[in-house]
């Protein structure tokens, strides 16, 4: 089929998501002996969404994400290691302690960044398509973004852009049902949001937002027109949040019965599934327990790590209010 | 009297107000089904029903704007915006709309109250852990309060609730689940532009708002202990100030520290520190002392960010140095 | 045909047209004559959107408007002469000569108001609906807003709430084919920004914004809808400003092509045709200069008026600092 | 050197710089086919096509957050507000996002330049006379800059889009047609961070920025009818400030009026007067006197608006008064 993953894609993209489970469920666990700090927002169950999608870019490609962007930092290539650590707030994290799990940035590897302002992903990767068509290379920008975000007048205005101007992006719509605690038909009146795509001129796919192989193939397709300079297209990923909105969530408003029905979707076995036929069982759980032990070991590695010192900025410093100031 | 939390004072100032006048609602995100990230709407959707307790979309720019024309014409809107770092995307509804009709058009009135929480301190990263003070207390005709204990934040809210002119409410993060006593008089109102001396001092006085009343108060503590007596002076109201409350305490102490959890240059700080030049330059034996974040983002981790926001031991440092 | 406006209607639409054509013919010369104060932005060819959607109207029904309102305030029945005063930034002005012509409001004509930032007017006539819809009357809120407002996110948020509690408002898309000087086609990639409605569950239909009747019954229908508790519409008008974007703009970018194709469609000229059948020419010439005698004293009158003076504010403002500050 | 326009000033500004570096690029409403409702971008969409010089849809809030990542990503925008008073819409993307990247991610850079027009006098109503000044100023790791003459308004416009952090570029509806000498020099740069003493003086200071300048010398000369000498100086720089011209001049004159056409309350020259407290208060011998726009919108009709606009006679009214 068009676009289809090559097998190795496949088993990285399977590895990859079962890196972000574990580092999900290792975060829940840290999170209830009280070793984590701030709220923490887990994608248990959405993990296919963006490793599918990152998995067709390459290096130079940008990629820019939401607060809850823990499989578009693996999947873009952030060291896992520096990823767990900033989480902890320690100073070999990828920001040195300063960011934190939902504003993770990495230049050299394209990830430019987490974004907690809802909506602020969509312009974000609209502004470097922007950059990437005034410069004339055939990189892409990709966002990631939720049902809850699609609401936000910032969204609009980006897609119309992208839509008049053709730019080199793809908006990946996460569709999980719920924008925090409210569920989406409380938050919009149309449940597809991508019917939107229309009034910009953009074409758009709805995806099984669960299924690894089928966000490539969609997402291979728009980053190939995205090259050909044919313009954005965007992607609306149905899928679902397992978890609460984050580790402070106090729940009691997902219903068992769509938490069971989205169980029987999960990502990782829908992909062991679509791999069994060309992968022995023994393959898969090797690589699977080589993610898991990676994960623990940056754990391990990130508890033992230092905490930041602070160090007030001196004149040369970009704050500084007067070139004399300290 | 009872003893409750902060959240729940503001709870029950929204019942109140909610009960005493139908044209009172509420509106913003995951405050109904919910009952608010903080809590503080809790109940009150099933009290008053999904038409006055509204859970919205992530639409904070229109949301204000509605707040705005809805409380032209006819109700009361209270309207809740999760962060103070949102604000920026409200301030076109503050700026260009709400603060000028009072005076084009003159038989308008705005009757709307906007609530958001802002704050360091629980490790929330630079884009939600911000104090943005400055900003709203910069525009002309919108009232701003920030109370930092249970029975102001509920005597301020219902006051502002039943202000015929936009207001905007500071909460902190940090503040929710103090508890202390609160009337449950329903009539009982705590005046806009109204400061308290939490504590009386006769040697440096401390202006300060929501939680940094506290580490003001926790700094004069401190400098008791060197023999230095602090004025604290609890502001509750950012604008209109209580401008008397500050020049006679300044009378008194002949030195001020002022202080703000938002950024320094161009902070409310800067505006304390003009006002009491302003109107209390002859009484001052030493220049005003500014104590606020410095001037960059809050950052996550805690050494990193207990760093920066400001507390006890710098205020005190701040109140020994204008003692020098 | 359904919802069609009685001929008195119909004559009252003829004459708060001409009334407005009138208007800003006197203010474009004014303007050269260095009378006039700030841009004015005339809307010449476009009076039928405004007159003919406003003539649906009740009286504790609201609109809003935008920075080129003088129809819309004609329409919703402010006085002419206050109008014309505030234009004239005299004391006599609607709003005593603070507001100017981008800003008039009159609460108790339901006209609150005139908005000059872009895309204001949404989500103000959205805000009204909201309060109508919790106090629960029947009344209903519109806003008018340009094709270059469509584009802004406050747009998008407006629409989205609107569909989704179902608001007593209608939405006057005035696609008047600019925005500025920016032509429509460089500032989205659909011409028809109707078709964005789908997005918002919300129906839609293109009017020829140059025929009043047209306009009438098409909002009347989306009135009604509205007081029945159905929720908002989106009319999209199309029209042309046959004037620059304001008496500053200098023009150069509008094709004659263009200019004389609308000129043959003067929405003035088209209801002239469509009362000919059952309206004498005189009676038509009469009312027409009943019209323009009333602006011309209009502007007579402001002309004579005085400037306002100014005041500053006492404690008691509420644009006061402190309690106790002059 | 050659005489030309502050609008012509700017406009070879930015086509020096686009000549000189590809990754300059311009977008804005109306600054490409038209050239800018105030030239500014004037020629400039023939000379570097459509792709570096856009025509955009009306969509600021997209518009300035797009500039932040273009110019994380490769490119120099230069993004035209057409007014400061949208500054709020914009407001965001600097707050939460160019203001915190710099020291999250350390290794990225914005250079990026947002220019906008404000102020009033030209009798454009209340949301679009405003100058919000302090909106910018308070948001830390972005420049802001507002020059007055046509040499630096070129010079200082070189430097913003030369420089590695976001530059606010602010310039004023009444200056455009204002004409002097401009140097031909595409390297000379007028360094951000430096004020200019346009007039030396002994005994009051005149602090000023943008149109203000100019009233801030007019007022010198009615001040010298008085035998009062004036000393005034063009900020040029808002953030970061030339701290060291504020206390030399301070500790020669020993008095000091700041100037700024925004609101006073929490304003532009709140900062200014803090400042002055924190720096030179022992040189002080009277409190720096702020003048202001009061504290309300920005009026119509021409004697309202020319009551509440800050102006020479209301500036040397000041002088004197400190000097009593
Ligand atoms: C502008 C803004 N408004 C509100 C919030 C608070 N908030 C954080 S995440 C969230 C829900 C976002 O929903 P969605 O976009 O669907 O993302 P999801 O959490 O489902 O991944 C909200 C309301 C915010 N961070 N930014
Ligand atoms: C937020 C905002 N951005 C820009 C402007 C400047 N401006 C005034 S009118 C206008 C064009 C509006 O186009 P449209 O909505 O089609 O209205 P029209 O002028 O055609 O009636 C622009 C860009 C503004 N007033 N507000
Ligand atoms: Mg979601
Ligand atoms: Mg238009």
């Amino acid at each position: 089929m068009k676009n289809s993953p090559s097998l190795d894609e496949q088993l990285e993209m399977h590895r990859k998501m079962v890196v972000v489970r574990r580092l999900e469920e290792r975060l829940g666990e840290l999170h209830k002996a009280g070793k984590t700090r701030g709220p923490i927002h887990r994608c248990d169950g959405q993990e296919a969404v963006g490793i599918g999608a990152t998995a067709v870019l390459g290096a130079s490609d940008f990629v820019t994400s939401t607060h809850r962007g823990h499989a578009h930092y693996i999947g873009k290539g952030v060291d896992i290691r520096g990823v767990t650590a900033e989480i902890l707030g320690r100073a070999t994290g990828t920001c040195g302690g300063r960011a934190g799990h939902m504003l993770i940035g990495d230049r050299d590897k394209g990830m430019i960044g987490g974004n907690a302002i809802v909506g602020g992903s969509i312009p974000a990767a609209t502004g470097m398509a922007l950059s990437i068509q005034v410069r004339g290379t055939a990189d892409v920008a990709m966002c990631f973004f939720g049902d809850g975000a699609a609401q936000t007048g910032i969204c609009h205005e980006s897609m119309n852009m992208a839509g008049l101007w053709k730019l080199p992006v793809v908006f990946i719509l996460e569709h999980n049902q719920f924008g925090l605690t409210v569920h989406h038909t409380v938050q919009s009146p149309v449940a597809d949001l991508s019917l939107r795509a229309a009034g910009y001129a953009m074409p758009a796919e709805i995806v099984d937002g669960n299924d690894t192989v089928a966000m490539y193939r969609a997402v291979a397709t728009a980053v190939e027109r995205a090259r050909r300079g044919e313009g954005p297209t965007l992607i609306e990923a149905k899928t679902y949040r397992m978890q609460g909105f984050s580790t402070s969530d106090m729940g009691g408003y997902q219903s068992d019965a769509d938490l069971a029905d989205w169980n029987r979707r999960d990502p990782i076995q829908v992909s062991r599934g679509a791999l069994a036929d060309s992968v022995s069982t023994e393959r898969l759980d090797q690589i699977e327990a080589g993610a898991v032990a990676e994960v623990d070991a940056a754990v391990e590695e990130a508890l033992a790590a230092p905490l930041p010192t602070f160090e007030l900025f001196t004149r040369s410093s970009p704050y500084a209010t007067a070139p004399e100031a300290v | 009297m009872a003893m409750m939390r902060y959240a729940e004072a503001l709870n029950q100032a929204l019942r109140e107000e909610m009960q005493r006048d139908p044209s009172v609602f509420l509106f913003g995100e995951d405050i109904g089904r919910y009952g608010g990230v903080f809590k503080v709407t809790k109940g009150l959707m099933d009290e008053f029903g999904e038409s006055r307790v509204r859970d919205t979309p992530i639409s904070e720019q229109a949301l204000a704007a509605m707040a705005v024309t809805a409380s032209m014409t006819g109700t009361r809107p209270v309207l809740e915006i999760m962060y103070a770092d949102f604000m920026p995307l409200v301030l076109d509804a503050l700026i260009n709309q709400a603060s000028i009709y009072e005076y084009l058009w003159q038989n308008v009135t705005m009757p709307f109250v906007l609530r958001t929480q802002g704050g360091g301190g629980a490790g929330a990263g630079a884009q939600h852990s911000k104090s943005l003070d400055s900003l709203v207390a910069h525009i002309p005709g919108i009232k701003v309060v920030a109370p930092v204990t249970p029975a102001d934040a509920k005597g301020l809210l219902k006051s502002a609730i039943r202000d015929s002119q936009p207001v905007v409410f500071l909460e902190h993060k940090l503040l929710y689940n103090l508890r202390d006593e609160v009337s449950d008089d329903p009539e009982l109102l705590v005046p806009i532009g109204k400061a308290k001396t939490v504590r009386e001092g006769t040697d440096v006085s401390i202006f300060a708002t929501s939680r940094m009343v506290l580490e003001s108060q926790k700094a004069a503590e401190l400098l008791a202990q060197d023999g230095i007596s602090a004025e604290v002076i609890d502001l509750r109201t950012l604008r209109p100030l209580d401008l008397d409350a500050i020049t006679a305490s300044i009378a008194k102490t002949h030195h001020a520290v002022v202080v703000n959890e938002g950024w320094r240059f161009c902070g409310y700080a800067a505006e304390l520190s003009a006002t009491i030049m302003d109107f209390a330059f002859d009484d001052l034996d030493a220049p005003v002392a500014r104590v606020t974040l410095p001037d960059m983002p809050v950052p996550y981790a805690e050494p990193l960010e207990l760093s920066v926001l400001p507390n006890a031991a710098r205020i005190a440092d701040a109140a020994r140095a204008t003692l020098k």
